[in-house]
């Protein structure tokens, strides 16, 4: 899995060249279709490897769920465990998600508002 | 006690001026005439300044003092030794001269209320170049003096001006540049880059090459070394005869003192002979001195020609710290006060010339040495001082030089002065003998266009005498081998030999 | 108490843009002040968390009291509290600035939604800098990316229009490659705190190799997009040269940087150091820094349009912190991390700066500034001091960075990267002065009746980061204290 | 939009719809939902009532002050609450621990924070969808009052 950085700063450089600079046409088409299986090939590889989706010793099946899932009803008096993690252990991050659907509002109406 | 106060001195010759710049800045909108006088006052003031350190390093005492860290190693400070003693009296001498000259000369020209706060905060930081304690301070000052005075250059504001400007400013950045790579190198190879430490690289490789070559690119730039002086002649001339005098006289010197701080204190004379370093700087030198000198000949603009002449100078002056000897260092040194003296003479009076007649082309200057006989003389002094006339305080230095470098197993390089001590004299004698022997058939011709116009008498006093006095300084200083400044050229030169250390 | 502080500051921000469209008619007047005090209180804690942070240390703080892995922890040390205290102190400077600026900018109608986008997104960026949990970082990276997209995009005209939906589009893959960089590591770890997930990846690398490579060039991709850095960085001068000038100043001085500074966090608190021996990430890092530096600095040079110039200058200057990150000596991050504050003083002064320009005399074109050095002196004069310190002249904050970066650069025996820093100071030195020089000298322009007075209170913030440009080029001393114990990792 | 036979049916489905969003608001903790999908559910309920009917009666249903007090107050409710755990001397956004957490697990009343979280999100949610889908169906009525 030796990565050479001249190859990987290449492949970015030609990556940004055909998808913002280069103009229209037959080559462009052709670069477009290589990169895309570059960039196809490294995302096979990629779920090749990953972890059998649902078995039972993927590394996400950790700490982590095993408390959410055995002790959210004691620990946050929600049954539904799905509701405990969004609005009690990770409440921070939806939080985070009302505030995008604030911004996503407050950004589309300023642009509405502003002309 | 008496070491506090002289701790404080050299802040104070630094920052006197910086301060008074702002006040001469703000009273020039209320007084023409206060601004004037508070000038003078202040270049006055801060001569005395310099010269009250004398006596303490005289005693062979060396100023020494850390205001504050920036970074750990890297600091403000002062140090005044007996180099930095000489260059700065000479500088604050010259500086004085030209305040007073100054007044007259700017009189007749717009911006003033910009000239003289820069002028003022020029010297400040000058003075600073000259009395940093270290190299990150010589750094500060350095960039400060080298973008401040892009304003005097360019003070006509004509095209010409800011075209030589912009090449004085990009050529300085690049200097700049190349300095703070060598300094920050220095710092990588020695941690530190106070000049009071001593020797700071003592072995050499590629990184101290590195930074010899950057500091050489970087003080050179500024000295008006061979490759790199095609921004001189272009500057120089552009700006006003009294900033002229300062660019050329004073402000190459930083470079000068820089080198010599560079040859004897970040490096040593065994490391620099040992590995040819000097061989690079004498080729350039050389170099130098032909090419100014024989350019110079070749210019029909009385600015430009001086401004040549002052690269091949400061060739000599490269010349004499490569040869790597005290006796060269004493020619060396003594060198540059003549040249300060020499050089400032003569753009003050051409200064002169150019203010009463508006002529600025040789040829035009038939004659004018009867009509401004004063002015004309010293600039004869000068002129003869350059090129080597006994008793002239030019010929001391370069038979110093040349005994130097007969110390140093080289006639090559007296054959190198002779020559353009021979150039010298091409190019200055002709404006001399017709200034004071020609004209009278183009006068008696009537009305010649570019002649001299037949009511031109003698500048303003203000003017004559710093000429004037600076004529009567090339004689004096010739004409007793024993004077002042030779003194402090011979203790230099020793104290320097010594690799920077008492 | 002083514990809950950065979250306290955090909520305040939040809260005070959930009231800012509240404000209606008789107290919209009110929405300035309220802005300021806020953005001001935020300031005063964030220096306030530099003290503890000296005294007692980098401590964490558990939102909602869940210890982690299981809720979301803020992790607040050295270089938590130096990038809130630079966002804070900047964003607070711009909008003293801003109050004014903006309505010659855009509708009175849309001010209050300008405070609210400009709240969120100093309270996002904040949450970016203090988080140590990845999908609190991705939340946070989603509400500044909309966020900083509105306040470009809230200027009416068709050009912003246009740079915004292109920073959009970019912005939002960036953000989609990190949401599934991160999904990624969660797979392979099971974990979403760095710091467990740091724990889990070293063992992770010899099973999923592919997949730590993939979420790492995500992750790269992601940020780099979103920072700038050399080939992903063609939204930048549009999205930067048409917002109004706070946005601008904000945006280059400090949201191209807080990226810069998340992917540092990433890079070497979770991934395993094993890992870059393997895949070269600094070096492409670094090799990507050396085209920024020199891409921005040459594209600056041929821009006509001010801010323009401006905005590819901030392509070269995000090269710098990039350098310092990939170079990965301790000396030459300091110089990387120095930069973020040096560069985002003297970028936001000099975009207020130009927005002063444009504001009293409506020129953004290069050449037609001759000359407005004689008519707004001490606007040129801190653009001055701004051009002096990207040339690094010594006595300028641009200076300390560049100093800290060569020695770096020196200490690991590249001295090839020195030379890169110094052509492109030479380069800035090339665009920027000619500025500098044609607006004090040269041709006469007789005043424009179109002039206006600068009002104090658009001047005074350029002339206090004017001041602060050279107060820390000379006093340098406690922000790099303050970083030398940040980058102990 | 006067088709009578999509009014007669919005008119009664809509209440229903509102009940149902409501009640997946409110049983967030207990069963499948919560917040986001609820407020998704009482916000389309708004915009199909709008659709069916009209713009301006819609408008009157819920104006866009109101909206936009609902928009502001769902997260002000969020952060208060949040703020709520400090106050109680734990940290922000702390539930049980800070003494929020009342009623058994299983009943309505119970989670303490969650619940009350939940409305506010629900709230937010609704009315962000209400207020976008306003604002864009109004530009393009103005676009068109201009062509």
């Amino acid at each position: 899995m030796e990565v050479n950085p001249y190859v990987a700063v290449g492949i970015l450089l030609l990556m940004a060249y055909v998808f913002f600079y280069l103009p229209a046409g037959y080559i462009r088409h052709v670069l477009i279709v290589l990169l895309v299986f570059i960039i196809g090939y490294a995302l096979v590889m990629t779920v090749s490897e990953m972890p059998t989706f649902g078995a039972v010793d993927t590394p996400a099946h950790n700490v982590v769920p095993e408390r959410y899932l055995g002790r959210a009803p004691e620990e946050t008096g929600a049954v539904n465990v799905v509701t405990a993690i969004i609005t009690d252990y990770r409440a921070f991050d939806t939080l985070g998600e009302v505030v995008v659907l604030f911004v996503a509002i407050v950004a589309a109406l300023s642009n509405l508002k502003a002309r | 006690m008496e070491a506090v106060f002289y701790n404080f001195m050299p802040i104070w010759t630094v920052m006197f001026p910086i301060f008074m710049s702002m006040v001469i800045f703000i009273i020039s909108r209320r007084s023409e005439k206060l601004r004037d006088g508070l000038s003078v006052a202040t270049a006055v003031v801060t001569f005395f300044s310099v010269a009250a350190m004398y006596p303490y390093l005289a005693a062979g005492n060396i100023i020494d003092y850390t205001i504050f860290d920036i970074l750990p190693g890297l600091g403000v400070s002062v140090r005044v030794d007996i180099l930095s003693f000489s260059l700065a009296i000479i500088s604050s001498f010259v500086w004085m001269l030209v305040a007073i000259y100054s007044i007259d000369y700017m009189s007749h020209e717009h911006g003033g209320d910009r000239y003289y706060p820069i002028f003022i905060f020029t010297l400040g930081s000058c003075l600073g170049i000259f009395m940093a304690g270290d190299f990150f301070t010589l750094f500060i000052f350095f960039e400060l003096m080298s973008l401040i005075s892009y304003v005097l250059v360019i003070h006509e504001e004509t095209r010409e001006a800011l075209r030589a400007g912009y090449k004085y400013l990009i050529m300085t950045i690049i200097g700049g540049l190349a300095l703070f790579f060598a300094i920050i190198l220095t710092f990588e190879l020695a941690g530190t880059v106070s000049l009071s430490q001593g020797t700071l690289i003592t072995a050499a490789g590629t990184l101290p090459f590195l930074a010899f070559l950057s500091f050489l690119v970087g003080f050179g730039m500024k000295a008006g070394m061979f490759p790199l002086h095609v921004w001189l002649p272009d500057a120089h001339p552009v700006a006003p005869s009294p900033a002229s005098a300062l660019l050329s006289g004073i402000m190459l010197k930083t470079g000068a003192y820089g080198m010599l701080r560079v040859l004897f204190t970040v490096f040593n004379i065994p490391l620099v002979k040992e590995t040819g370093w000097d061989m690079i700087m004498l080729v350039l030198a050389v170099i130098t001195i032909l090419l100014g000198s024989a350019v110079a000949l070749t210019q029909e603009d009385l600015k430009r020609r001086l401004a040549y002449s002052s690269v091949g100078q400061m060739g000599y002056i490269i010349l004499g710290m490569a040869l790597l000897n005290e006796t060269a260092l004493v020619g060396d040194v003594f060198h540059i006060f003549s040249h300060a003296l020499m050089k400032s003479t003569l753009f003050l009076a051409a200064g002169a010339i150019i203010w009463k007649t508006g002529l600025r082309n040789i040829n035009d200057l038939q004659g004018i040495g009867k009509k401004m006989p004063v002015t004309m003389g010293a600039f004869t002094i000068a002129a003869l001082a350059m090129i080597g006339i006994p008793p002239l305080n030019g010929f001391l230095s370069k038979w110093t030089l040349a005994l130097g470098a007969l110390e140093a197993g080289a006639p090559l390089y007296v054959v190198v002065l002779l020559i353009s001590s021979l150039l010298n004299g091409l190019y200055y004698l002709p404006i001399i003998i017709a200034a004071f022997f020609g004209g009278e058939e183009e006068e008696e011709g009537g009305h010649h266009g570019e002649g001299i116009p037949f009511n031109i008498q003698e500048a303003a006093h203000r003017m004559v005498i710093p000429v004037a006095i600076l004529g009567l300084a090339c004689i004096v200083f010739g004409l007793m081998p024993n004077n002042f400044a030779f003194e402090l050229s011979l203790r230099t030169a020793s104290f320097l030999i010594n690799a920077g250390m008492p | 108490m002083s514990l809950h502080l950065p979250v306290i500051s955090i909520a305040l921000l939040l809260l005070a843009s959930f009231v800012m469209p509240l404000l209606r008619r008789g107290a919209r007047a009110a929405a300035l002040p309220f802005t300021l005090s806020v953005l001001g209180a935020v300031f005063t804690v964030s220096l306030y968390l530099i003290y503890l942070v000296e005294s007692r240390g980098a401590f964490s703080y558990h939102v909602g009291g869940w210890p982690p892995p299981w809720g979301v922890e803020l992790y607040i040390d050295h270089l938590a509290v130096y990038m809130m205290m630079v966002l804070s102190s900047i964003c607070l400077v711009v909008m003293v600035y801003g109050a004014r600026d903006l309505y010659h900018e855009i509708r009175a109608e849309v001010m209050s939604w300008y405070y609210t986008l400009y709240l969120l997104l100093l309270a996002s960026m904040i949450g970016i800098a203090l988080t140590n949990d990845l999908f609190t970082l991705f939340v946070f990276l989603e509400i500044s990316t909309i966020s900083a997209c509105g306040i470009i995009s809230i200027k009416k005209d068709r050009e912003c229009i246009e740079a915004s939906f292109k920073y959009l589009i970019l912005s939002v893959l960036g953000s989609g490659c990190v949401l599934l960089g991160v999904a990624m590591i969660y797979m392979i770890t099971g974990y979403l705190n760095y710091d467990f997930v740091a724990q889990e990846l070293p063992q992770a690398i010899a099973e999923y190799p592919y997949n730590i490579l993939m979420a790492l060039s995500l992750f790269i991709v992601g940020f780099s997009v979103k920072s700038a850095l050399f080939p992903l960085h063609i939204w930048l001068p549009d999205a930067h040269s048409s917002a109004p000038s706070p946005s601008s100043a904000v945006l280059s001085g400090l949201v191209i940087k807080i990226y810069a500074a998340a992917i540092l966090r990433l890079l070497f608190r979770v991934f395993p150091a094993e890992l870059f021996e393997v895949v070269p990430v600094l070096d492409i890092l670094l090799f990507l820094s050396v085209l920024a530096v020199m891409a921005g600095s040459i594209f600056a040079m041929v821009q006509e349009d001010i801010k323009r110039m401006l905005a590819y200058s901030s392509i070269a200057q995000i090269g710098f912190v990039f350098m310092g990150i990939g170079l990965f000596g301790n000396r030459a991050l300091l110089g990387g991390l120095v930069h973020i504050f040096n560069h985002a003083l003297m970028k936001s002064m000099l975009f207020l700066a130009a927005g002063l320009i444009i504001y009293a005399a409506g020129i953004r074109n290069i050449r037609d500034l001759r000359g407005i050095g004689v008519r707004m002196p001490l606007t040129m004069g801190a653009f001055a001091i701004g051009a002096f310190s990207m040339v690094g002249i010594p006595g300028t904050n641009g200076f300390i960075s560049k100093w800290h970066l060569a020695l770096g650069a020196l200490d690991l025996g590249r001295p090839f990267f020195v030379a890169i820093i110094l052509l492109s100071s030479l380069l800035n030195g090339i665009y920027y002065l000619p500025i500098v020089i044609n607006a004090f000298f040269g041709v006469k322009i007789e005043p424009r009746s179109e002039h206006r007075d600068v009002p104090g209170m658009m001047l005074v913030p350029v002339l206090i980061l004017a001041a602060g440009v050279i107060f820390f080029g000379f006093y340098p001393g406690p922000i790099l204290a303050l970083l030398e114990q940040a980058i102990v990792l | 939009m006067k088709d009578i036979v999509i009014r007669t049916v919005c008119r009664v489905i809509v209440p229903f719809v509102q009940v149902y969003g409501l009640y997946v608001i409110f049983h967030g903790h207990l069963s499948p939902g919560g917040g986001f999908a609820g407020g998704a559910i009482l916000g389309s309920s708004m915009v199909l009532f709008a659709l069916s009917f009209h713009l301006e009666a819609g408008a009157q249903k819920l104006g866009h002050e109101t909206s936009s007090y609902l928009e502001s107050g769902g997260g002000i409710w969020y952060i208060l609450i949040g703020l709520l755990g400090l106050a109680l001397g734990s940290n922000f956004l702390t539930n049980r621990a800070a003494g929020l957490g009342f009623g058994l697990p299983g009943q309505l009343f119970s989670g303490g924070m969650i619940f009350l979280l939940s409305l506010g999100i629900g709230v937010k949610v609704a009315s962000t969808m209400f207020t976008l889908f306003y604002n864009l169906s109004e530009e393009e009525g103005s676009g068109g009052d201009h062509q």
